[in-house]
């Protein structure tokens, strides 16, 4: 695989952003399924900053954007959202510090740093019906191509957002247990969980920011 | 969406705004960071006792600042936690040599952002404790790993909390004061209607016209069960049973009562409840020496009651009717 | 219908054994006619202050009872004036040496039962008086022989004339008392929503998702005008100029403001209210020297909100800082 | 006209209680337009102590009948009812004291009398679209068979229902100017006076107990 630039970053970022900011009210209303309708508003919170701030960001290296879009999040967003995405900025930030571009092993590294510290902050485990359950699948399928050479980045991204759609039907009639919804017990089946599908949602756009998929 | 609202993006700073112009002696504000404050706090001799959670819940928490209740509030968006920068900020402000005091309602965003915050705090050298409120009997299934909610039982901790806090107890005393509080304190609550968050526009659910929610919390989420509407004395026995059955409660036992609004309900309704709920205490022996008939932890304006129970001793009774001061005037 | 209401023929008076049984000491209850009154009354050398009205108002006016505020009240059933027969049971229970003075709302059902108890009570011997509240300034079209109705303005009367009694005030002082206030004090509403009779079992009136009443009162009776919802500062814009151009207030003057919710609004935006109402009399120059936000005099769950202006000279302001005690427990 | 007889009188008393009952939500509804909805409660709870202490009532003469049915509605009935309808009984008893039966012209003035004493309770003037708007044309029917004999009773209870009806329609557009409705202003225009429909309905409801009508 080519490596990815600080550019590419950039614009990953930037996509995830708007995400965020076009889905809010689709957000919450999934979060009012079995929840308490905030993660859309929640979610935007933060991110509506790093759009709006965007140009005055710290762009010297993928690490300096990364934890300053973790402390961005960190200050501007309630609820669980906040710490959650803070804490996988941060992690991913933290082990890309100076570089302007990541190999493929960079990338899986971060991702796995982020759903440990996921992990650590909220508790939760896989199973548990959270965002969790999206990113393990999408590192699942950055790990498998670490080492292959040749891969187009566009092909491993692609890969990865089926797996992050998949989830979403995948853990449709599991149970909550973490966040708001886990209060409402079984009633959480049936719904899918609103941190899944944003994390399938930003990924489906990526493909659209980088001109991959649509076949 | 029927509500009093300009931008909805607004609403919180703006309910803020209300009630820091209704209250300019007695209550500070700081805007950037939705914390409100005694004015006169904090004092270097007493432990500051706050709290920060997702507003809606009005009057809780920013309606409870004041001497004998709580230095501060610092709450977030409708029903979202307050930022971790938010929960920070208001320790900073309220710190003081006898050290602070966080109580936390038993909710993951509340205890993340609460926890980062008192982290941060500590590492710049405040004395800050933390200390987590579950009363909800409606969540108790060992299954659900987040265990039981903090409702409104949360009040009694606040009140007992600020009263001792007022009489010069340690940071320490008042940890095992909030245990105490805890344990002996029990909730359950049904909602008749939904509620609609401003941001959102709409009901976050949609409930029949002869449904009720059984064991919802305070955040507009779905109860555990939808049952068909009963009469009232039904429904007040089902959640007495639960509440009652859980410590659980004895004959002989002393109790504070609470019959809380939700928000939607108006005061006729609630007092119909607790008839009932008084009725059920004398049956069975137990002795109510103090009662709360009225919305003290509400989720917008969601009709819906929750009944709590406080088990009493001669410390608590007599913290409970210590005097307090808040910005609401009933008179 | 979503209410906590067992037999929708028992719902007043088991909301007032509810009311009695929440306030063993302080209340008094006499079930046969409705009436909730202070333990403590009447006493031979204070006037006793009473009023009577429908009920769905609460906490108006039964939880208005207690020193300093009422000594009594009695409920009719919801949104109908309390039969004859109540009215003069009341003025009998409450009868005292110094007088006895009746607060009426201005409405005829209220007028026509007090009238004929006063004059039956005056037959027995008892010294009583009554007074008639008008405040509601929606109501102002002379075609309308009823004139006025009494809203929540109600209110500051009575907490001007429960002052003054407890002070010693004779009846006719009371009389010109009211008659200060009742002069000074000026409301308007809105509603958001109708609202339920338990005994009539669905809402008085359908309002579309987009509209409001404009100029309701507090029985959920209908307001002058429906008009498309409008953001929050626009709708208290209104309602502001219609209560302050009506005396009219004016620049310099000292009041008492108050945000009254109709039953089904949540403090949150009661605050959002007020922070518009707070902004207008500061750019009008009207000093707000005390205020009150919370639900005051209600229809039922009614989503909606009430402005009230009072115009303060020192006397009224010394009275509505008098302490008084009502059975409301807000900490 | 034949005399009518205290049993008539029983008759005509415990039909009106069974039409307040029978209609008690549809009179809270009516009230409902441009009220506050408590209307058929208010005027039930008077007529259903009637109707529960029937056996009890004193029956020793008109009078004495209609005088203790105003004592009870006075009690029991809250709103502008209560002393609306209290004050007409008690001005009709009061001129039927000792009587067994009474004449054409005899109830002409007791509905006189009945419609001063509302006039002088509540202030209302004919034309302010209360239940007075009913209570007067019904009496002109009766005055205009004063003197007049043989007409049979039925016959102008017929034409007195029939024109208690046509009040419910002519005042219809009015504007109410008296009671809860007067508040809503013009908003009243359009929708009946529940208080006219219920003097209709009662009339109505006699001419089935007395067999008349129905042609
Ligand atoms: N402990 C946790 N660990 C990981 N993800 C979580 C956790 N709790 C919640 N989430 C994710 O966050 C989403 C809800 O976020 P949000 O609505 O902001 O929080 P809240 O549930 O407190 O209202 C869930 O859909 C879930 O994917
Ligand atoms: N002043 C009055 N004189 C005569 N009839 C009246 C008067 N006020 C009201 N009514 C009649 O009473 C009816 C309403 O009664 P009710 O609903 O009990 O009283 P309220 O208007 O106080 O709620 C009206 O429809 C009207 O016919
Ligand atoms: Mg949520
Ligand atoms: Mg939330
Ligand atoms: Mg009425
Ligand atoms: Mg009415």
């Amino acid at each position: 695989m080519s490596e990815i630039t600080l550019s590419d970053v950039e614009r990953t970022l930037k996509s995830m952003a708007a995400t965020a900011l076009r889905n809010e009210k689709y957000f919450s209303d999934l979060d009012a399924a079995a929840g308490d309708a905030d993660f859309g508003v929640s979610l935007a919170s933060g991110f509506r900053v790093i759009d709006n701030d965007w140009d005055e960001l710290d762009k010297s290296s993928i690490g300096a954007l990364l934890l300053k879009a973790s402390m961005i999040i960190t200050s501007n967003t309630g609820g669980c959202s906040g710490p959650i995405w803070g804490t996988a900025f941060m992690r991913a930030g933290a082990l890309s510090r100076e570089k302007g571009s990541l190999s493929l092993e960079e990338i899986d590294s971060m991702l796995a740093a982020a759903i440990e510290g996921i992990q650590k902050r909220g508790g939760a485990e896989l199973g548990d019906k959270t965002l969790l359950d999206a990113l393990a699948p999408v590192k699942d399928v950055v790990s498998s191509y670490v080492g292959k050479d040749g891969v187009p980045p566009g092909e491993i991204l692609k890969e990865a957002t089926a797996a992050a759609n998949e989830a979403i039907e995948k853990t449709r009639d599991w149970v909550a247990r973490r966040g708001r919804q886990s209060f409402t017990g079984d009633r959480s089946i049936g719904t899918p969980d609103p941190g899944i599908v944003a994390v399938a949602t930003m990924l489906n756009d990526l493909c659209e920011e980088f001109g991959v998929g649509a076949e | 969406m029927k509500k009093f609202v300009n931008d909805p993006a607004n609403f919180v700073p703006e309910m803020l705004e209300g009630v820091a112009l209704a209250n300019p002696d007695m209550l500070g504000y700081i805007p950037k960071f939705n914390i409100i404050h005694r004015s006169d706090r904090p004092v270097n001799n007493k432990v500051s006792v706050i709290q920060g959670s997702g507003s809606g819940h009005e009057p809780a928490h920013i309606m409870a600042v004041g001497p004998g209740m709580l230095d501060a509030a610092v709450p977030g968006n409708v029903f979202a936690a307050p930022p971790m920068d938010y929960c920070l900020e208001c320790i900073r402000a309220m710190k003081s040599d006898a050290g602070v005091l966080v109580l936390i309602n038993n909710y993951q965003g509340d205890r993340m952002n609460w926890d980062m915050a008192c982290e941060m705090a500590e590492a710049e050298g405040i004395n800050v404790k933390s200390f987590v409120i579950d009363d909800d009997v409606a969540v108790q299934d060992s299954s659900y790993t987040t265990g039981r909610r903090g409702v409104a039982g949360n009040f009694f901790v606040i009140k007992a909390c600020g009263a001792a806090a007022e009489r010069g107890a340690s940071l320490d005393e008042l940890l095992t004061l909030c245990d105490k509080v805890n344990s002996q304190v029990r909730s359950m609550g049904v909602a008749l209607t939904s509620c609609t968050p401003p941001a959102k526009g709409s009901p976050i659910f949609d409930l029949g016209n002869d449904e009720m929610e059984v064991g919802v919390g305070i955040h507009g989420e779905p109860g555990r069960r939808r049952d068909k509407l009963k009469p009232s004395d039904a429904i007040m026995d089902e959640i007495f049973d639960a509440v009652a059955g859980d410590i659980p409660f004895k004959s002989g036992d002393k109790v504070a009562l609470m019959i809380n609004g939700l928000g939607g309900t108006p005061p006729s309704e609630l007092y119909v409840l607790y008839r009932r709920a008084a009725q059920r205490c004398k049956d069975a022996g137990i002795s109510v020496v103090r009662n709360y008939v009225g919305n003290y932890c509400t989720s917008l304006e969601m009709a819906g009651a929750s009944l709590t129970m406080l088990r009493l001793d001669d410390q608590l009774e007599d913290l409970l009717a210590a005097p307090a001061e808040i910005a609401t005037r009933v008179f």
